[in-house]
C-alpha cells in the first residue's frame, strides 16, 4: 500500500526522464508507448487503491519519504497524503490524463517535437499528482509551480509566431500574481501554526474563532492563488489566450486538470474556509461574477477553442460558487463531470481542427455532421452534458450546485440558473455552427475532410460514455437518495457539507429538470432556425445577407423580436465585456502594472550616470540620511 | 590558521610560477592547494581554536565560509584557465592575486579583532582593484578598475572612522572586549556613530543601496571571469564578515539598528530588481541581480538570530553556484555571438542543449523557483525574518523576487523559444562538464537542502 | 600654553587641508597636503605625546607617499594644466553634504560622557615610545603584522601588473569594438 | 609625562579629526582630478589616524597607535596600486579627469 501509493507520481516522472533525455533519439512509436504507458500504470495503481477504498480496506494515510526542509522549528516533510478526495482527484488526473495522452498520439503524429511533447505531458502529470497528493501546503505549492511551468512550456510548444510566446508570457505573469498570494498564505500559515502539514494546520485551526482575521487572511491569500490558477476574475484572461497551445494540452491542462487545482485547493482547505465565512462569501461572489461574465463572452466568440475556453472559465466559476456555498462535494462532483465533458469537448474540437487542417474559426466550419460522425456524436453528448440535460453527467452536478445555492441565497441561485441558460445557448451555437448547416470553408478542403484515426476517436468515445453516465455517481435525493459521491467524500468534508438530503428540495429539483428540458428545447429550436435555416454565420453583418432573405423578415418576426430584445443586448454585453472591459480594464490593469515596472526601471537606471563624482555625492547623501535615520532609531539624535 | 598559511604560500607559489616560468604548473598546483587547504579546514572542524592573542578564531563559521570562498576561487581559477592560455601575459599573476584575495577572505571570515577585519578587507579589495583592471588596454576595464578603486578607498575611510570611534567608545579592537564594554556602558553617541559608519563601510562592500553605484559599472567593465569572482567570492566574504562582526559585537543592541538594515535591505531588493529589468546586457543585468541578492542576504543580517549564520551560508552556496555558472555562460555567449543581450541566447536550447539547461537551472535558482538551491536560500532567510516578526520586509522581498522572475527568464525564454541561424557555440573543453556539474549541485541542494543548512 | 599650541596647530592643519582641496594646481595640492601632514605630526609629537607615530607619519606619508604622488603628477605633466572645475551647483551640494556630515558626527559625539573615555588610570609609562609600541606590535599584534605582508605582496604584484607597458591596441569592452574617440 | 590631558579636552581632537575627515570628503566630492580625489582620501585616512592616536593617548592604550601603523601600511599599499591604476589610465587616454570616464552607465 505504502509503496504503491508513492509510485503513482514517479512513474510519469520516469516517463518524462526517458522521453526527455531520449529526445529525439527515441522513436515516435516508443515515445508514445512510454508516454501513455507510464500514465496508464499510474492509473492502474490509483484504481487498485480506489477499489480498496470502496471495499473498505483503506484508510487515509500519510506517507513520509524524508524530512525535506528543517529550519528552526519548521519542518516540512517530503510526504504524500492519500484520502478519498485525493483518490477521486487521482482517478480524474490519471484516467482523463491517460485518455488525452492516447489521443495526442494521433493528434501530434506529424509533429517534429513528438517525443518532447510527451515528455512535457508526463512531467505535467507528475507535478499534478504531486499537487493533489502532497501532504502539506509546501508540497502542494511545488506541484502548483510545476504544473504552471509545464503549462508554460506546452502553451509555447509551437513557437511559430510571437503571439504564442505572448500568450505564454501572459499566462506566466498572471499565474505569478496568484502564486504570490499562495506563497504569502503559506508563510502566514507557518507563522500561525508553525507548520504547513494538512493535519497540523487543520487541527490547529479549531482553536480560532469564526472569522478570526488571521484565518480570513490565510484563506483569502490562498484564494488569490486559486484565482490565478483557476482563471477567475480578475486573473482569468490568460486562459483564453493559452489556447495557443496544442489542443490536447488545452484539454488536459486548461480544462480537465490544472485549472481545477484551485478548486481542489479550496476543497482541501475546507476546514479553514469553514472558519472564515467571509472568505467563503468572497469565493461565491468571485465565482459567480466569473461564471456570468465569461458565459456572456463565450456567446460571441468565433474561435472554437475560445468558446470552450470561456466556457471553462465559467464552469470553474460554478465550482467556486458551490464551494462558497459550503457544498464542497458538489464542487468536486462538478469538477469531475466537467473533466469528462470538457476534455471531451476539447478533444472533439481538436478532432475537428485536425480534420480541417488547423482551422479554428467557426465561420469556416459547418455541416461536418456527416463527415465526422464519431466526433459529432461524442460532441453532441458532451454538449448535452455541459448544458445540463438530464440524465447526462452535467445535469446532476449542476443541479446539485443550484440546489445548494438556493438554500444559501436565492439571488445567487437565479443568477446561476440564468448562466446555465447562457451555457446551453453558447454550446448549442457552437454545435450548430460546427456540425449543422453547410460547410463554409473552401471546396478544395471539403474533399479532404475525413474522420480522425481510431487512436483519437476511441478516447472520445470513452469520454462520451463517462460524460453520459458519470452523473450517476451522485444521484440527487429526487432519484432515491443514493448520493454515492457525497458519502464517499464524507470523511473529508463531514463537518461542512450541507447537502440537501430530503424531500423539501424535491420540488426544486423537479422544477430544474423541467426547466432545463424546456430551455434546451427552445435553444435547439432557435439555433436550428438561425444557423440551419437562416444560415447565419457569426459576425457577418446583416446587410450582407441576400435580398430574398430579408423578404422573409415577417415570417420570423417573433424570432427577430427575440433577437432584438434578448440576444442583441446579450451579444452587445458579450462584445462589451470582451472588447472593452476585458481589454481595457483587466488586461489594462495587469499590463499596466508590468509597464509601470519597466518604466520605473528605465527611470531608475538613469541614476547610474557613470560619473564617479555623482556616485560619490549620492553615496555621501546616502550616508548622511542613513546616519540620521540610524541615530534617531537609537534615540541619540 | 594552517589554512591561511597554506593559502598565502599557494599565492606565493603561483606568483613565482609566473616569474620562474613554470606556468603550466600553476593551475594544477592551485587546484590541489585549494583542495588541500579545504581539507585542512575540514580537519580543524569543531576545534574552535583562537590564535595569537585572540586575533582570529577558526570556529566552524569561519571554516565553513572559508571553504565556500575557496570553492568559489577554485571554480574561478578553473574557468580562468579554460578561457585564458597560460602564455597570456599576466596569467600566473592573476591566479596569484585570486589566491591572495581568498586568503584575505579567510582573514575576513575568521577575525576576532577589528584590525584583522580591516586587513582582510583591504587584501581582498586591493586584489580586486587590480583584477578589475586586468585588461589593461581595454578602456572599460580601466574605467571599472578606477571606479572601484576610488569608491572603495573612499568607503574604507568611513569604515576606519567607524572603527576609530568604536575604539574611542570601548577602548579596544577586540570583538569580545567591544561587546563587553558595550554591554556595560550601553550605546552612547560615539559607539552608535562608530557602529553606523562600520555598517556603512560594509554595506558598500556588499553593494547595498545607496552604496551600490559602483557595482554595475565595475561588474560590467571587469573581465567576465573577474566579475564572477567579485560577485561570488568577494560578496560572500563581505557578507560573512558583516554578519560575524554584528553577531560578535552588536547582537545585544540589535533593536536599535535592525530597522536601518531592514530598510536598506528592502530598498536594495526593490531597486536592484527594478533596475535590472531594463538592462539589455546580460552581464550588467547580473550585476543588478547581485545587488538585489545583497538585499535578500541583508535580511539575514538584520534578523541576527540563531539561524542567521546557517541561512547566510546556504544562501551563499546557492548564490555562488548559480552566479558562477551564469557568468560563465555569459562568457561563452560573448565569445561566440560577440555580445550578451537576451537575443544572443536565441536558440541555445537547440544548438547547445546542455548549456541551455545550465542557464535555465542557474536562472531558476537565482530567481528562487522551488526545486533549486536558490529557493531554499530565500526560504531560510525569509522564514527566520518572519519568525522574528519582520513580515513587511519579507513581503517586499517576495514581491521583488517576483519582479526578478521577469528578467531572469528573458535569456531562458530566448534560449528555448526563439530560433537562430547561428552555429553551435564552441567552448573550451571541460566548460560544459563543469556547468552541468554546477547545475546538478544546484538541483541537489534544491531537493536536499539539509546538507548545508544545519551545519553551523 | 599647550592649549594655545594645540589650537594654533589645529588651525594651521585645517587651513592647509582646505588649501589641498581648493588649490588649482595639483602640485600645490600635494605640497599643502604635505604641510597638513606636518601639522598632524606636530599634534602627535607635541601634544599627544606620541613621538614615534609622529616621526613615522612624516617619514611614510610626507616622505614616501607624497613624493610618489608628486612623482606621478610630474610624470603626467599635470602641473601646468588647469583642471576643469565642477559646476558651482555641484560645489555647493558637495560642500553642503560634507557640512551636514560634519554636523551629524559632531552632534552625536557632543553628548558623550567623556569621563568614561579620558582620565583612566595613567600608568605613567610613555605609551607612545618606541619601546612600548615595539613590544606590543611584536607580541600581541604579530599576526596582523604577518598578514600585512600578504597585503604588500598584493600591492607589489598589482602594481607590477598594472604599470608594465603592454603593446596591444586599445579596445572598449571585451566584445571587441573599435575605439571611438570621445 | 606632561599632563596635557587636563588642558586640551579630548573632544577637541575629535572635532579636529572630524573636521579634517569632512574636508577630505568634500575634496572627493568637488574635484575632478583622480589624483586630487585620491589625495583627499589620504587626508580622510590621516584624520582617522589622528583620532586613533588621540584616543590611544587619552586612554593610555598602545593598540590605538599600533592600528595607526597598519593604516599607514595599508595606505602605502593602496597608493602603490592606486597610482598604478591612474598611470595605466593616463597612458591609454591621456587624462585623469573622472568626468572623462563614464562609458559604463545605465
Amino acid at each position: 500500500m505504502n509503496l504503491s501509493g508513492v509510485l503513482i507520481p514517479f512513474v510519469p516522472l520516469l516517463g518524462f526522464i526517458i522521453n526527455g533525455l531520449g529526445f529525439p533519439k527515441v522513436s515516435k512509436r516508443w515515445a508514445a508507448w512510454i508516454g501513455c504507458g507510464s500514465v496508464f500504470i499510474s492509473f492502474l495503481i490509483a484504481s487498485v487503491l480506489f477499489i480498496q477504498s470502496l471495499t473498505g480496506s483503506f484508510e487515509s494515510t500519510t506517507i513520509s519519504l524524508f524530512d525535506w526542509i528543517v529550519a528552526g522549528n519548521i519542518n516540512v516533510g517530503f510526504s504524500f497524503f492519500i484520502d478519498h478526495l485525493t483518490l477521486i482527484m487521482l482517478m480524474i488526473v490519471t484516467g482523463v490524463g491517460f485518455l488525452i495522452h492516447v489521443y495526442s498520439v494521433g493528434y501530434m503524429h506529424d509533429d517534429e517535437g513528438f517525443g518532447k511533447f510527451f515528455s512535457y505531458m508526463n512531467l505535467f502529470i507528475f507535478f499534478m499528482l504531486v499537487l493533489v497528493m502532497g501532504a502539506n501546503f509546501v508540497m502542494m505549492f511545488i506541484g502548483w509551480e510545476g504544473v504552471g511551468l509545464c503549462s508554460y512550456l506546452l502553451i509555447g510548444f509551437w513557437w511559430k509566431n510571437r503571439e504564442y510566446s505572448a500568450a505564454a508570457n501572459k499566462a506566466f505573469i498572471m499565474n505569478r500574481i496568484g502564486d504570490l498570494g499562495f506563497i504569502l498564505g503559506i508563510f502566514l500559515m507557518f507563522i500561525t501554526f508553525g507548520s504547513s502539514d494538512f493535519d497540523k494546520v487543520f487541527a490547529g485551526s479549531s482553536a480560532f474563532a469564526t472569522n478570526d482575521h488571521v484565518m480570513v487572511a490565510i484563506t483569502l491569500l490562498l484564494f488569490i492563488g486559486a484565482i490565478g490558477k483557476s482563471a477567475q476574475i480578475p486573473l482569468y484572461t490568460w486562459l483564453p489566450d493559452a489556447m495557443a497551445g496544442p489542443t490536447p494540452v488545452s484539454a488536459l491542462i486548461h480544462a480537465a486538470t490544472m485549472v481545477t487545482a484551485g478548486v481542489y485547493m479550496v476543497a482541501r482547505s475546507n476546514i479553514l474556509y469553514s472558519i472564515a465565512p467571509i472568505s467563503l462569501e468572497v469565493v461565491t461572489v468571485v465565482g459567480l461574477a466569473t461564471a456570468v461574465l465569461s458565459a456572456l463572452i463565450a456567446i460571441t466568440q468565433s474561435d472554437i477553442k475560445k468558446v470552450l475556453a470561456y466556457s471553462t472559465v465559467s464552469q470553474l466559476g460554478y465550482m467556486f460558487v458551490a464551494e462558497g456555498s459550503s457544498a464542497y462535494s458538489s464542487g468536486i462532483f462538478h469538477l469531475m463531470t466537467h473533466a469528462f465533458f470538457k476534455a471531451l469537448l476539447f478533444l472533439g474540437a481538436g478532432s475537428v481542427i485536425h480534420a480541417l487542417h488547423h482551422e479554428q474559426n467557426l465561420r469556416k466550419m459547418g455541416g461536418l455532421r456527416k463527415l465526422l460522425p464519431v466526433t459529432f456524436i461524442t460532441m453532441f453528448a458532451a454538449t448535452l452534458a455541459i448544458s445540463g440535460f438530464p440524465p447526462f453527467a452535467g445535469f446532476f452536478s449542476k443541479d446539485e450546485i443550484l440546489v445548494a445555492t438556493y438554500e444559501k441565497s436565492p439571488a445567487v441561485f437565479w443568477i446561476l440558473a440564468a448562466t446555465s441558460v447562457l451555457t446551453a445557448a453558447y454550446m448549442f451555437r457552437l454545435l450548430f455552427l460546427t456540425f449543422y448547416g453547410e460547410y463554409r470553408g473552401g471546396h478544395h478542403q471539403h474533399e479532404h475532410i475525413h474522420e480522425s484515426p481510431r487512436v483519437m476517436t476511441v478516447p472520445l468515445m470513452i469520454l462520451a460514455v463517462l460524460s453520459t453516465l458519470g452523473g450517476f455517481l451522485g444521484l440527487p435525493a429526487l432519484f432515491g437518495d443514493t448520493h454515492w459521491l457525497s458519502h464517499y467524500l464524507e470523511p473529508v468534508f463531514a463537518a461542512n457539507t450541507r447537502l440537501t438530503e430530503h424531500s423539501e428540495s424535491s420540488l426544486l429539483e423537479i422544477m430544474i429538470v423541467v426547466l432545463t428540458v424546456i430551455v434546451i428545447a427552445v435553444i435547439w429550436w432557435w439555433c436550428n432556425e438561425k444557423y440551419v435555416k437562416k444560415k447565419v454565420a457569426p459576425a457577418i453583418v446583416e446587410d450582407q445577407l441576400p435580398l430574398w432573405y430579408k423578404l422573409s423578415y415577417n415570417k420570423f418576426y417573433v424570432d427577430e423580436i427575440y433577437d432584438r430584445v434578448i440576444i442583441k443586448p446579450l451579444e452587445w454585453m458579450g462584445d462589451f465585456f470582451y472588447g472593452k472591459f476585458e481589454a481595457n480594464v483587466i488586461d489594462g490593469a495587469v499590463n499596466g502594472l508590468g509597464r509601470m515596472t519597466v518604466w520605473l526601471s528605465g527611470q531608475l537606471r538613469k541614476i547610474q550616470t557613470g560619473n564617479i563624482g555623482f556616485y560619490v555625492l549620492s553615496m555621501v547623501i546616502g550616508i548622511v540620511l542613513l546616519l540620521i535615520y540610524g541615530l534617531s532609531k537609537m534615540n541619540l539624535f | 590558521m594552517n589554512l591561511l598559511i597554506s593559502l598565502t604560500a599557494l599565492g606565493v607559489v603561483a606568483m613565482f610560477g609566473g616569474i620562474l616560468k613554470f606556468r603550466s604548473m600553476v593551475m594544477p598546483l592551485s587546484v590541489l592547494g585549494l583542495i588541500g587547504a579545504s581539507l585542512l579546514g575540514v580537519y580543524a572542524w569543531n576545534t574552535n581554536q583562537s590564535f595569537l592573542n585572540d586575533m582570529m578564531r577558526m570556529d566552524n563559521y569561519a571554516i565553513a565560509f572559508s571553504i565556500v570562498c575557496m570553492a568559489g576561487t577554485l571554480l574561478t581559477i578553473l574557468f580562468f584557465h579554460f578561457f585564458h592560455s597560460e602564455n597570456e601575459i599576466h596569467y600566473a599573476e592573476a591566479v596569484a592575486l585570486m589566491l591572495f584575495a581568498v586568503a584575505g577572505c579567510a582573514v575576513m571570515v575568521s577575525f576576532t579583532n577589528l584590525l584583522m577585519l580591516f586587513l582582510g578587507i583591504e587584501i581582498l579589495s586591493l586584489s580586486l582593484y587590480v583584477l578589475a583592471g586586468l585588461r589593461k588596454k581595454d578602456l572599460l576595464s580601466n574605467e571599472s578598475s578606477l571606479k572601484y578603486f576610488l569608491m572603495g578607498a573612499f568607503s574604507t575611510g568611513f569604515l576606519l572612522f567607524g572603527i576609530a570611534l568604536l575604539y574611542g567608545a570601548t577602548g579596544s579592537f577586540a570583538t569580545t572586549q567591544i561587546a563587553y564594554q558595550l554591554g556595560i556602558a550601553g550605546m552612547n553617541g560615539m559607539a552608535a556613530m562608530g557602529l553606523l559608519l562600520l555598517m556603512i563601510g560594509l554595506l558598500f562592500k556588499v553593494a547595498a543601496v545607496p552604496f551600490q553605484f559602483w557595482t554595475p559599472d565595475v561588474y560590467q567593465g571587469a573581465p567576465t571571469i573577474v566579475t564572477a569572482f567579485m560577485a561570488t567570492v568577494g560578496k560572500v566574504a563581505a557578507f560573512a564578515a558583516f554578519l560575524r562582526l554584528f553577531q560578535l559585537c552588536f547582537a545585544p543592541s540589535k533593536e536599535g539598528y535592525q530597522l536601518v538594515i531592514g530598510t536598506v535591505a528592502a530598498i536594495t531588493m526593490l531597486a536592484g530588481n527594478i533596475m535590472a529589468i531594463y538592462q539589455s546586457s546580460t552581464k550588467r543585468m547580473l550585476a543588478y541581480s547581485s545587488i538585489a541578492h545583497a538585499g535578500y542576504m541583508l535580511i539575514a543580517v538584520m534578523t541576527l538570530n540563531a539561524s542567521s549564520n546557517g541561512s547566510i551560508l546556504f544562501y551563499s552556496v546557492a548564490y555562488t553556484l548559480a552566479s558562477i555558472s551564469s557568468f560563465l555562460i555569459v562568457m561563452v555567449v560573448q565569445q561566440n555571438r560577440n555580445n550578451d543581450t537576451a537575443d544572443d541566447f536565441n536558440g541555445l536550447g537547440k544548438t547547445n542543449p546542455w548549456i541551455a539547461f545550465a542557464l535555465a537551472v542557474s536562472m531558476l535558482s537565482l530567481s528562487g523557483i522551488p526545486a533549486t538551491a536558490g529557493f531554499f536560500g530565500k526560504f531560510y532567510v525569509f522564514s527566520s525574518a518572519v519568525s522574528d516578526g519582520f513580515i513587511w520586509v519579507v513581503a517586499v522581498a517576495v514581491i521583488s523576487s517576483f519582479i526578478s522572475i521577469y528578467y531572469y527568464f528573458r535569456p531562458v525564454i530566448a534560449a528555448y523559444s526563439k530560433q537562430t541561424h547561428d552555429p553551435v557555440m564552441t567552448m573550451p573543453a571541460g566548460t560544459q562538464a563543469l556547468l552541468i556539474l554546477l547545475s546538478l549541485l544546484t538541483i541537489l541542494l534544491g531537493i536536499l537542502p539539509g546538507f548545508i543548512a544545519g551545519i553551523i | 600654553m599647550l592649549t594655545s599650541a594645540f589650537y594654533f596647530i589645529a588651525f594651521v592643519t585645517v587651513f592647509f587641508a582646505v588649501m589641498v582641496i581648493a588649490a588649482k594646481n595639483p602640485v600645490h595640492s600635494v605640497l599643502y597636503l604635505v604641510l597638513t601632514f606636518f601639522g598632524i605630526s606636530a599634534n602627535y609629537i607635541f601634544i599627544l605625546d606620541a613621538p614615534f607615530v609622529g616621526i613615522v607619519n612624516i617619514i611614510v606619508y610626507a616622505g614616501a607617499i607624497m613624493v610618489l604622488f608628486l612623482f606621478v603628477i610630474m610624470l603626467m605633466n599635470l602641473n601646468a594644466e588647469a583642471e576643469h572645475r565642477k559646476s558651482n551647483a555641484f560645489l555647493i551640494v558637495g560642500a553642503f553634504a560634507g557640512g551636514s556630515l560634519l554636523l551629524i558626527v559632531v552632534d552625536a559625539i557632543r553628548k558623550v560622557d567623556w569621563k568614561s573615555v579620558s582620565g583612566q588610570e595613567s600608568s605613567g609609562g610613555a605609551i607612545g615610545s618606541i619601546k612600548v609600541l615595539g613590544k606590543v606590535l611584536y607580541t600581541d599584534y604579530i599576526l596582523p603584522f604577518e598578514v600585512a605582508s600578504v597585503l604588500f605582496l598584493v600591492a607589489i604584484v598589482g602594481a607590477v601588473i598594472l604599470a608594465r607597458k603592454e603593446k596591444l591596441p586599445l579596445t572598449v569592452g571585451q566584445i571587441s569594438h573599435p575605439v571611438s574617440e570621445s | 609625562m606632561p599632563n596635557i590631558f587636563q588642558t586640551v579636552p579630548l573632544i577637541h581632537f575629535v572635532y579636529l579629526s572630524a573636521l579634517l575627515f569632512c574636508i577630505g570628503v568634500v575634496g572627493v566630492l568637488i574635484r575632478r582630478n583622480a589624483i586630487i580625489i585620491f589625495m583627499s582620501i589620504e587626508l580622510m585616512l590621516n584624520s582617522v589616524n589622528l583620532l586613533l592616536v588621540a584616543f590611544s593617548a587619552y586612554r593610555q592604550d598602545p593598540p590605538g597607535q599600533i592600528f595607526v601603523f597598519f593604516i599607514m601600511a595599508v595606505a602605502a599599499a593602496e597608493v602603490a596600486v592606486g597610482l598604478a591604476i591612474i598611470i595605466m589610465i593616463y597612458r591609454n587616454i591621456r587624462t585623469v579627469d573622472i568626468n572623462e570616464l563614464s562609458r559604463l552607465k545605465g
